[in-house]
């Protein structure tokens, strides 16, 4: 019988379900959980396959898991599902240590990657080649974004809370509601980023983007907030809405752009699978995903109400259909 | 001929001129083929010069940027176990002595670090013994730990423990990290630098060859001075030798049928069509395939390397598949003659005669495809095969096969994507070893292949 | 099988061994063998022969099914060795190569050893009981193939590497050592000097005793020392067959004539 | 008995016959293997199949077929109204066999008595006992389900102890038929070659069997998805645009186009390099050079890809921004930034060289000397022979290495991400950043689209797309291959 | 590079065309020829006899340097082409062999169609002019090699799909085709039947008036027929070499009697 938690499911949550399950394996008897990466996707595709020892017990997300999901999960018997939200992540803007500071506003960025903006009251192609055009207090720096591809769930926030946020502020908005005839299509209409090649979609991860600047020092990337904090001897950070992304800056909500990390359990697993039950309390203890513990130091952003959650992972909470 | 008055058949040359064409002067249109010959030549020599090239280029930038994480920065302080923190009980309980976890020990670590420091006169401006404990690895606790738990006795005494230093202390002395970089870093100060420095001079801390790195087990994300590529050289040890036990005689079996003995028609130009194009199929839908038939129907476990060598035996059958039946085809029928004649069965002139001489081909499939298979990532990710696997070395020849275990690829991919800037030596490190494996899996085939080698 | 072949030689002196009827070969189109009939006595040694490209060398792969590994080679009409159809489902094509041994036109050498290239039939068909059994054989069959002076000094060097004539008396010593009950030669001293010539006609003359052998030759001495049927081809058919004296002395077909004189190739 | 024990059992009745068989036939024949059909070793290995392959054969069907039979047999005993459709059933039925695999552990255990196993009800906490041994269980366990599993181990153990019967009653039986038949006029080798060639065959049905598990794993979410996505739209759509919203486009064009482009770039610097190798190497290196070289080359095609796509981003890229794009070396401005086709296309054809030239050499150097002495013979030249005589009669080893090499460049994606980038385009341009299909199936399925989303099952529409268009990439170079083979003698 | 060829033809009827001095072969430790000191004459059909094995191949194949293909082959001493030494640095072997033609022991045709095979050569040497130019060429060749009749229709069909005695006439028709100063011919009748053995003798008297011919036989009568002078090989040695009549009525070696009488071989 298998006596390991299994845990598959996003890569963003990855080095925090680690740092627990190594933390875990040095401290009690069971054995190190084994943690997959692979994307919230597909790690919660094979968390709705069904119940029993040949399916994963727990499945990492960086996005709440969808109905649809829930509902396909159901079907394959997968009825009681614990979800525990562990905290935040905060996204950032970074550029090359050497090169210019910024200090964004969404608008900055819609100004900068949409792909139409409305100039003079019509929509057009979005013509700003350089920040200065942007926003004349920017140096004239051309534009060279590396943001998260279209198969992140970064992307999805970045899209909403960066781009659409700037859209509405900059008054487009209601602009593209007029001339696109609707809402949704004024939201397609300003989410949609500029396919010219000053927008690079970045398919693989932080690295990637790290690398990709490396090799451009004009370019500028969305990163993770604790990546950044990784690597600030390369990388220098944006504000966004004049505030500096820190973990403190996130939990009190003052930093705009984040976005909640979660897992999922299968309540029919727990206290059949070995561990699963402590596992599960260990990561939301004070003592991994505090404001003081390992996960924080990492770069996870604590959650304030952490003691609610510790109180539904006791009490195996499952959630609602 | 005028280059040879002495010849015995030397005439004069001939007034008119019509030069004979001697052998040693070259006539036009020899000289232009010969041209032809030498540009051919070289081409050759280039692309074999070019290929090397990019080997040596590619080479180098793996080795001197995996060099460093064969090295190591160790700390090396006497820590007091003190029996009121450690074993409160004082009855040496082990059961009760787990109940103090890491969190517990890791004060002790970091006042027996401010106490080393002050022993050797070593300036510490930290208020904060914890502010301090920065330049330890996080894995010190656990280190500890494991050594009391172990053996229970040892408290109460001053013990020397060799502990390992952070990433960015190890980073410091391989010349990663400098003062200026740390400015924003909230991970260690220029200060600590200072006491780093000051610790070497005092002999507490030494930078060495670094075994765990070769033999250690994957840590994680914040412990990368701990991480090593060991285990997932074992699992893709265990993955080698099914895809090698599997894949090489199913492969060679298939290609003999399929060459030697299958009725040429519509059927088997099916067949030989579909392994060709079994070998375009993205390596990652092999991965959905083995999910759906090992793990969801056959119910074998999940991350295990068995499951993954079987896995990389369907990818990598059509790569041995279309070697072996290009070689057997290559082999004249005249031989396969001889041997019927002598009234040998299909069978033995194939297995007696055809297939040796195949065999170099053979080989350099099996080589070409056990590479492929050794550095493939994607379909292992659909078998729970990438991400934070830190098993222990398994213990037998089933938990090799069963336990969950990653790959050295999988572990590369995962150490390249991973934050910490150490972790990056670490990810060029584990290339090393992983062409070493390579390379030391090709040597007998390599051997093997030439022994085969032969003209005729 | 082997004392199963001893028993049946005694039967009768001169029996039919080979009988075919209607053959026709083709390859792809092209129609090779045109409706031959020939009946091959038992401990005989018959001759084809026939201008180049008539189809002796066809026909002779008939006779073990040797056409079987041409691709676009069919073959129609009845062969019986003994009485059996050869082309019969049930027949093995293996046993029947093991009884019906071919020394090939262009000699084919394993890339083995000499050594090993004659030791192959005896091992695959169990004819050695031990290791010096078999070094006898290799020996002998050397020796019969008049070319052990030859190699006996160099057994362990690679076949291949033999002069043409060497290899092709090697292929003969490798077809012998199986100890066939019919010998198929086609072409066999093509590349032997008179001497070798010879001794393999020797050996022939010996296998006669007991086998029966077909041999393809061009030269019509050789055929009228050797044998004692003659099978005259030509562009595909069988033209004459008969006693050989008579077939070089009194042919009854205009074209054996005209072959035999010198006058169509 | 355990199968694993009962197939033990077999092989050892599968030893013993080919010691006996091989004892036995040699005293038919008095010791003097001259006497027998076959080579001994033909006898012994006839029986050991005998014994080893019907009951191995009959063990696998049992195994298969035994849990099939009990459980229509079991399910009787769920009353039809407890489950809507055989969806539902078959649910229920998992339980069931989880609940009984619990209780044969929990009775191996010795948490129960078999007594005890059998007399459970469903008011005892079946689920807690079993989950106090490591059986999941996904909800409490009801009356009927308790009962099914109850019959279901009755059954299975005595469907168990029969098989045992039956696997060795077999084994026997095949040891002893073929034992009888043993005799030294006995066509062993016959027999043992026809065994030999099923499983030959057997192993050519598993490269078709991968085919069809391929194209089933794939099929029902490629059908899932054209329920959620209009074919006309994937199949020939120009933009590809998946977006977490919906309203994603999803044409495979700008993929298909990117793969082949990419494709062709790479093959473009392999082929010829890996040619010119392998002629190289087989035809004017000395056995020296040949030696160190070929094994070195090879060492390419065991780098992984992630160093290459590395490579590609940090040193191709840069560099060839540096020559063709804006103030580059040749002042053409061709090539904004350094993930493009041709980055990717150069990069991976530096991987691929290993398997044109190593596999090349093989097939080059078994076409017999007789070949080159002809042609030398007449005066032509090392490269002419190579050309004309050479590379013609090894056409077909050949064309296989560049398909094996084009196969890997269609499925590469380290090297396409890193190096070409992400973007979907559909451009002639060689310095634009484009993408694959295999790219993009990996990063849909390990994306964070929800995974009954369209944006998901895309990647199984292209997987199985991919899949159609390589066959008849396939089909066209098996013709070609087939018109223009050269067999040599 | 033809028509120079003529202009040079009327220097001298007798003149040395290749001189060879204290050739030694070795194959690794085999010495495969002693010694050999020979002088064939221009416009002279020169015949090597000798028992298989002698080593008359690896003699013919030293005069064109096809033995450099051989890895383990070693030639010593000086073999002069017309007062040139063939194994000179400065020589290409190309342009040798181009001078030098060769049809080997064993057919080795192309694994291509009939027409290609011929073709290959005067292709490479640029012998002909246009497509209608190669058709003749190839068209004379095939009749020249006595082979034309029976493959005329089916030109396209692959060399290796002809009989054992046509893929021979196929290769004398190609090695013909480039139309080599010097032909050295291994065996070319062995597998031919009498008329084509005659036509093959009458090319090669016809090729003497202009060139010059070594050809290897094992039929005296073959020697005899076509050559002027012969050469007879014995161990690896060349034990005599003279005027064909001598040779052949008054050997001068008691070895070379012993062979033409049929005592060694
Ligand atoms: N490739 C080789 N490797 C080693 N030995 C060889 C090789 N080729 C020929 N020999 C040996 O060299 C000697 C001379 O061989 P060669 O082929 O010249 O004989 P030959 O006179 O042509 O005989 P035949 O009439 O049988 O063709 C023989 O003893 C032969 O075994
Ligand atoms: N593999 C083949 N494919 C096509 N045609 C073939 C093949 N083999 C032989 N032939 C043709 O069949 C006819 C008979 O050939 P066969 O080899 O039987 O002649 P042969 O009598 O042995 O001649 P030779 O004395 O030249 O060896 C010839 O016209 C030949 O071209
Ligand atoms: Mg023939
Ligand atoms: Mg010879
Ligand atoms: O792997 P992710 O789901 O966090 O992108």
């Amino acid at each position: 019988a298998r006596d390991q938690v299994q845990v598959a499911g996003s890569s963003t949550v990855l080095p925090y379900a680690s740092i627990v399950a190594e933390a875990f394996g040095e401290n009690f008897d069971f054995p190190t959980p084994v943690v997959e990466s692979g994307g919230s996707s597909a790690g919660l595709k094979r968390f709705c396959e069904g119940l029993g020892e040949n399916t994963i017990d727990v499945a990492n997300a960086s996005r709440k898991i969808k109905d649809k999901e829930v509902a396909a999960c159901a079907e394959a018997g997968v009825t009681d599902i614990v979800e525990v939200r562990i905290g935040y992540d905060g996204i950032v803007f970074a550029s090359d240590i050497n090169g210019n500071s910024f200090e964004f506003t969404q608008e900055d960025w819609y100004k900068a990657l949409a792909a139409e903006i409305i100039v003079d009251g019509a929509a057009v192609a979005n013509p700003n080649t350089t920040w200065d055009q942007v926003n004349p207090a920017f140096p004239a720096q051309p534009i060279m974004a590396f943001i998260p591809g279209t198969k992140h769930g970064t992307r999805e926030v970045f899209d909403e809370k960066v781009i659409l946020t700037g859209c509405e502020e900059s008054g487009d908005f209601a602009k593209f509601v007029e001339l696109k005839g609707g809402e949704d299509e004024a939201e397609d209409a300003c989410m949609s980023i500029r396919t010219d090649g000053l927008s690079v979609d970045i398919d693989g991860d932080y690295t990637e983007t790290l690398a990709r600047i490396d090799s451009n020092k004009d370019g500028l990337g969305v990163f993770g907030l604790a990546f950044y904090e990784n690597n600030t001897d390369k990388l220098q950070v944006a504000t966004m809405a004049g505030v500096v992304p820190t973990t403190e800056a996130i939990a009190e909500g003052t930093y705009p752009v984040s976005r909640p990390l979660y897992f999922y359990i299968k309540a029919a697993h727990i206290g059949v699978i070995p561990g699963l039950q402590e596992y599960a309390d260990f990561f939301v203890s004070d003592d991994m995903a505090g404001p003081d513990g390992p996960l924080a130091e990492y770069g996870l952003v604590s959650d304030p109400a952490l003691a609610d959650t510790q109180a539904a992972v006791a009490a195996g909470t499952v959630m609602m259909k | 001929m005028s280059d040879h008055p002495t010849s015995p058949s030397s005439f004069p040359s001939n007034p008119s001129g019509a030069a004979k064409n001697s052998l040693l002067k070259l006539d036009a249109r020899t000289k232009k083929r010969n041209a032809s010959e030498a540009r051919f030549k070289a081409y050759g020599v280039g692309a074999i010069a070019l290929g090397l090239f990019f080997l040596v280029a590619l080479l180098t930038s793996i080795i001197g940027n995996g060099t460093p994480a064969f090295k190591q920065t160790f700390i090396t302080i006497p820590i007091e176990l003190t029996e009121s923190k450690l074993d409160k009980s004082g009855v040496r309980d082990i059961d009760v002595m787990k109940k103090v976890t890491t969190f517990g020990y890791k004060p002790l670590v970091q006042s027996a670090l401010v106490a080393s420091l002050q022993e050797h006169g070593i300036e510490n401006p930290f208020k904060k013994a914890a502010d301090l404990g920065k330049l330890l690895s996080s894995s010190a606790p656990a280190q500890v730990r494991d050594v009391v738990l172990a053996n229970p006795e040892l408290i109460g005494q001053t013990i020397e423990f060799r502990l390992l230093a952070g990433s960015r202390v190890d980073g410091y002395f391989k010349g990663r990290v400098d003062r200026d970089a740390l400015a924003r870093d909230k991970n260690l100060d220029a200060e600590h630098l200072d006491i780093a420095d000051a610790m070497v001079t005092a002999g507490l801390i030494d930078t060495k060859f670094n075994a765990d790195f070769i033999f250690g087990a994957d840590a994680s994300e914040s412990r990368p001075e701990q991480a090593g590529i060991g285990v997932s050289m074992v699992g893709s040890l265990f993955m080698m030798i099914v895809v090698l036990c599997l894949a090489l005689p199913i492969g060679v079996a298939a290609s003999i049928y399929l060459e030697e003995f299958a009725p040429q028609n519509k059927w088997t130009d099916l067949i030989e069509v579909n392994i060709s194009n079994l070998a375009a199929v993205p390596s990652i839908v092999f991965g959905i395939l083995g999910l759906a038939v090992f793990i969801q129907f056959a119910h074998l476990p999940q991350s295990a390397p068995l499951v993954g060598g079987l896995v990389l035996t369907l990818m990598t059958l059509p790569t041995i598949i279309i070697s072996t039946r290009a070689s057997l085809k290559a082999v004249p029928p005249s031989i396969r003659d001889a041997a019927l004649g002598i009234g040998a069965s299909k069978m033995q002139s194939v297995f007696h005669h055809v297939l040796p001489l195949a065999m170099p081909g053979i080989l350099t499939g099996t080589i070409i495809g056990l590479a492929q298979a050794l550095g493939e990532t994607a379909p292992l990710l659909l078998i729970g095969m990438v991400g934070f696997i830190a098993s222990n070395m398994p213990d037998g020849i089933a938990s090799g096969f069963l336990d969950p275990n990653s790959a050295m690829p999988a572990q590369i991919y995962e150490w390249a994507k991973r934050a910490d800037p150490a972790y990056y030596e670490r990810a060029w490190g584990g290339i090393i070893i992983l062409l070493g494996f390579l390379m030391t899996m090709n040597i007998i085939a390599v051997i093997l292949r030439r022994r085969f080698e032969r003209r005729w | 099988m082997n004392d199963m072949r001893i028993v049946k030689r005694d039967v009768d002196m001169n029996d039919i061994k080979i009988s075919a009827k209607d053959v026709q070969v083709y390859y792809g189109d092209t129609h090779a063998i045109k409706d031959v009939n020939v009946e091959i006595k038992d401990k005989t040694v018959t001759a084809f022969i026939g201008p180049s490209g008539c189809g002796k060398s066809t026909f002779l792969r008939c006779l073990n099914r040797m056409n079987d590994t041409i691709d676009i080679c069919r073959v129609t009409g009845k062969i019986e060795i003994e009485g059996e159809d050869i082309y019969d489902k049930r027949v093995d094509p293996v046993q029947l190569r093991a009884k019906v041994g071919m020394v090939f036109q262009k000699p084919n050498p394993f890339p083995k050893s000499i050594y090993d290239n004659i030791a192959y039939g005896p091992r695959i068909h169990g004819l050695a009981r031990s290791k010096a059994d078999l070094d006898d054989i290799v020996e002998k069959s050397l020796r019969r193939g008049a070319i052990w002076n030859e190699v006996k000094d160099r057994l362990h060097a690679p076949g291949t590497g033999l002069s043409g004539g060497q290899q092709q008396r090697l292929c003969i010593a490798r077809a012998i050592a199986t100890e066939p009950e019919v010998l198929l030669m086609d072409e066999p001293c093509s590349a032997l000097d008179p001497i070798a010539t010879a001794q393999v006609e020797e050996l022939i003359d010996e296998l006669r005793e007991n086998f029966s052998v077909v041999i393809v030759t061009h030269s019509m001495q050789q055929a009228a020392r050797v044998s004692q049927k003659t099978a005259f081809f030509h562009l595909g058919n069988l033209v004459e067959y008969g006693e050989t004296g008579q077939i070089f002395t009194n042919p009854q077909d205009p074209r054996t004539e005209s072959y035999i004189t010198g006058r169509i190739g | 008995m355990p199968a694993l024990w009962l197939f033990i059992t077999v092989l050892v009745l599968g030893l013993a016959g080919f010691i006996l068989g091989r004892a036995r036939v040699m005293k038919d024949a008095d010791g003097d293997i001259r006497k027998l059909h076959s080579l001994p070793n033909y006898y012994g290995s006839n029986v050991m199949l005998s014994a080893i392959i019907p009951s191995l054969g009959l063990l696998v069907l049992w195994l298969i077929v035994q849990p099939m039979i009990i459980q229509a047999n079991v399910a009787s005993h769920i009353p039809t109204e407890n489950y809507a459709d055989s969806g539902a059933l078959n649910l229920l039925m998992s339980d069931v066999r989880r609940v009984a695999d619990g209780l044969d552990i929990a009775v191996s255990q010795g948490a129960l008595t078999p007594h005890a196993a059998q007399n459970l009800t469903g008011t005892d906490d079946v689920r807690g006992i079993l989950g106090r041994l490591g059986v999941a269980l996904g909800t409490d366990v009801e009356d009927d389900i308790l009962t099914a599993a109850q019959e279901y181990r009755i059954k299975s153990n005595i469907g168990g102890w029969i098989m045992t019967v039956a696997v060795i009653a077999a084994a026997i039986l095949g040891f002893a038929m073929a034992l009888k038949v043993t005799n030294k006029d006995h066509r062993a080798r016959n027999s043992v070659e026809k065994v030999v060639l099923a499983l030959l065959i057997g192993a050519a049905s598993l490269a078709v069997l991968t085919t069809v598990g391929i194209v089933f794993s794939l099929i029902f979410n490629t059908i899932e998805f054209f329920k959620l996505y209009p074919a006309a739209d994937f199949f020939f759509g120009t933009t590809w645009a998946p977006s977490f919203g919906g309203g994603s486009e999803l044409g495979i064009l700008p993929l298909f186009w990117g793969t082949f482009y990419i494709s062709i770039i790479s093959l473009l610097v392999a082929v010829p390099i890996g040619l010119f190798a392998a002629v190289y190497l087989s035809e004017y290196a000395g056995p020296k050079t040949r030696g160190i070289a070929k094994p070195l080359l090879e060492v390419l095609a065991g780098i992984p890809t992630i160093v290459y796509g590395l490579f590609a981003l940090l040193t191709v890229g840069p560099l060839l921004v540096g020559m063709f794009g804006k103030d580059g070396s040749f002042g053409v401005n061709w090539m904004q930034g350094g993930s493009a086709v041709i980055t990717a296309g150069l990069v991976m054809g530096v991987m691929l060289i290993p398997f044109i030239s190593s596999l090349s050499d093989d097939i080059i150097n078994s076409v017999p000397q007789s070949m080159r002495d002809g042609s030398l013979g007449l005066g032509a030249t090392k490269s002419e022979t190579i050309k004309q005589v050479i590379l013609p009669a090894a056409l077909p080893g050949i064309v296989g290495a560049i398909l094996l090499a084009a196969s890997r460049a269609i499925g590469e994606t380290m090297i396409v991400v890193l190096g070409a980038g992400a973007a979907a385009r559909l451009s002639m341009n060689p310095f634009e950043a484009m993408t694959t299909v295999t790219t993009r199936i990996v990063s849909q399925l390990t994306g964070d689209a929800d995974f009954s989303s369209p944006e998901a099952l895309v990647a199984f529409a292209l997987g199985m797309t991919l899949f159609v268009i390589t066959l008849c990439l396939n089909i066209v170079a098996l013709v070609i291959v087939r018109k223009y083979r050269e067999q040599y003698d």
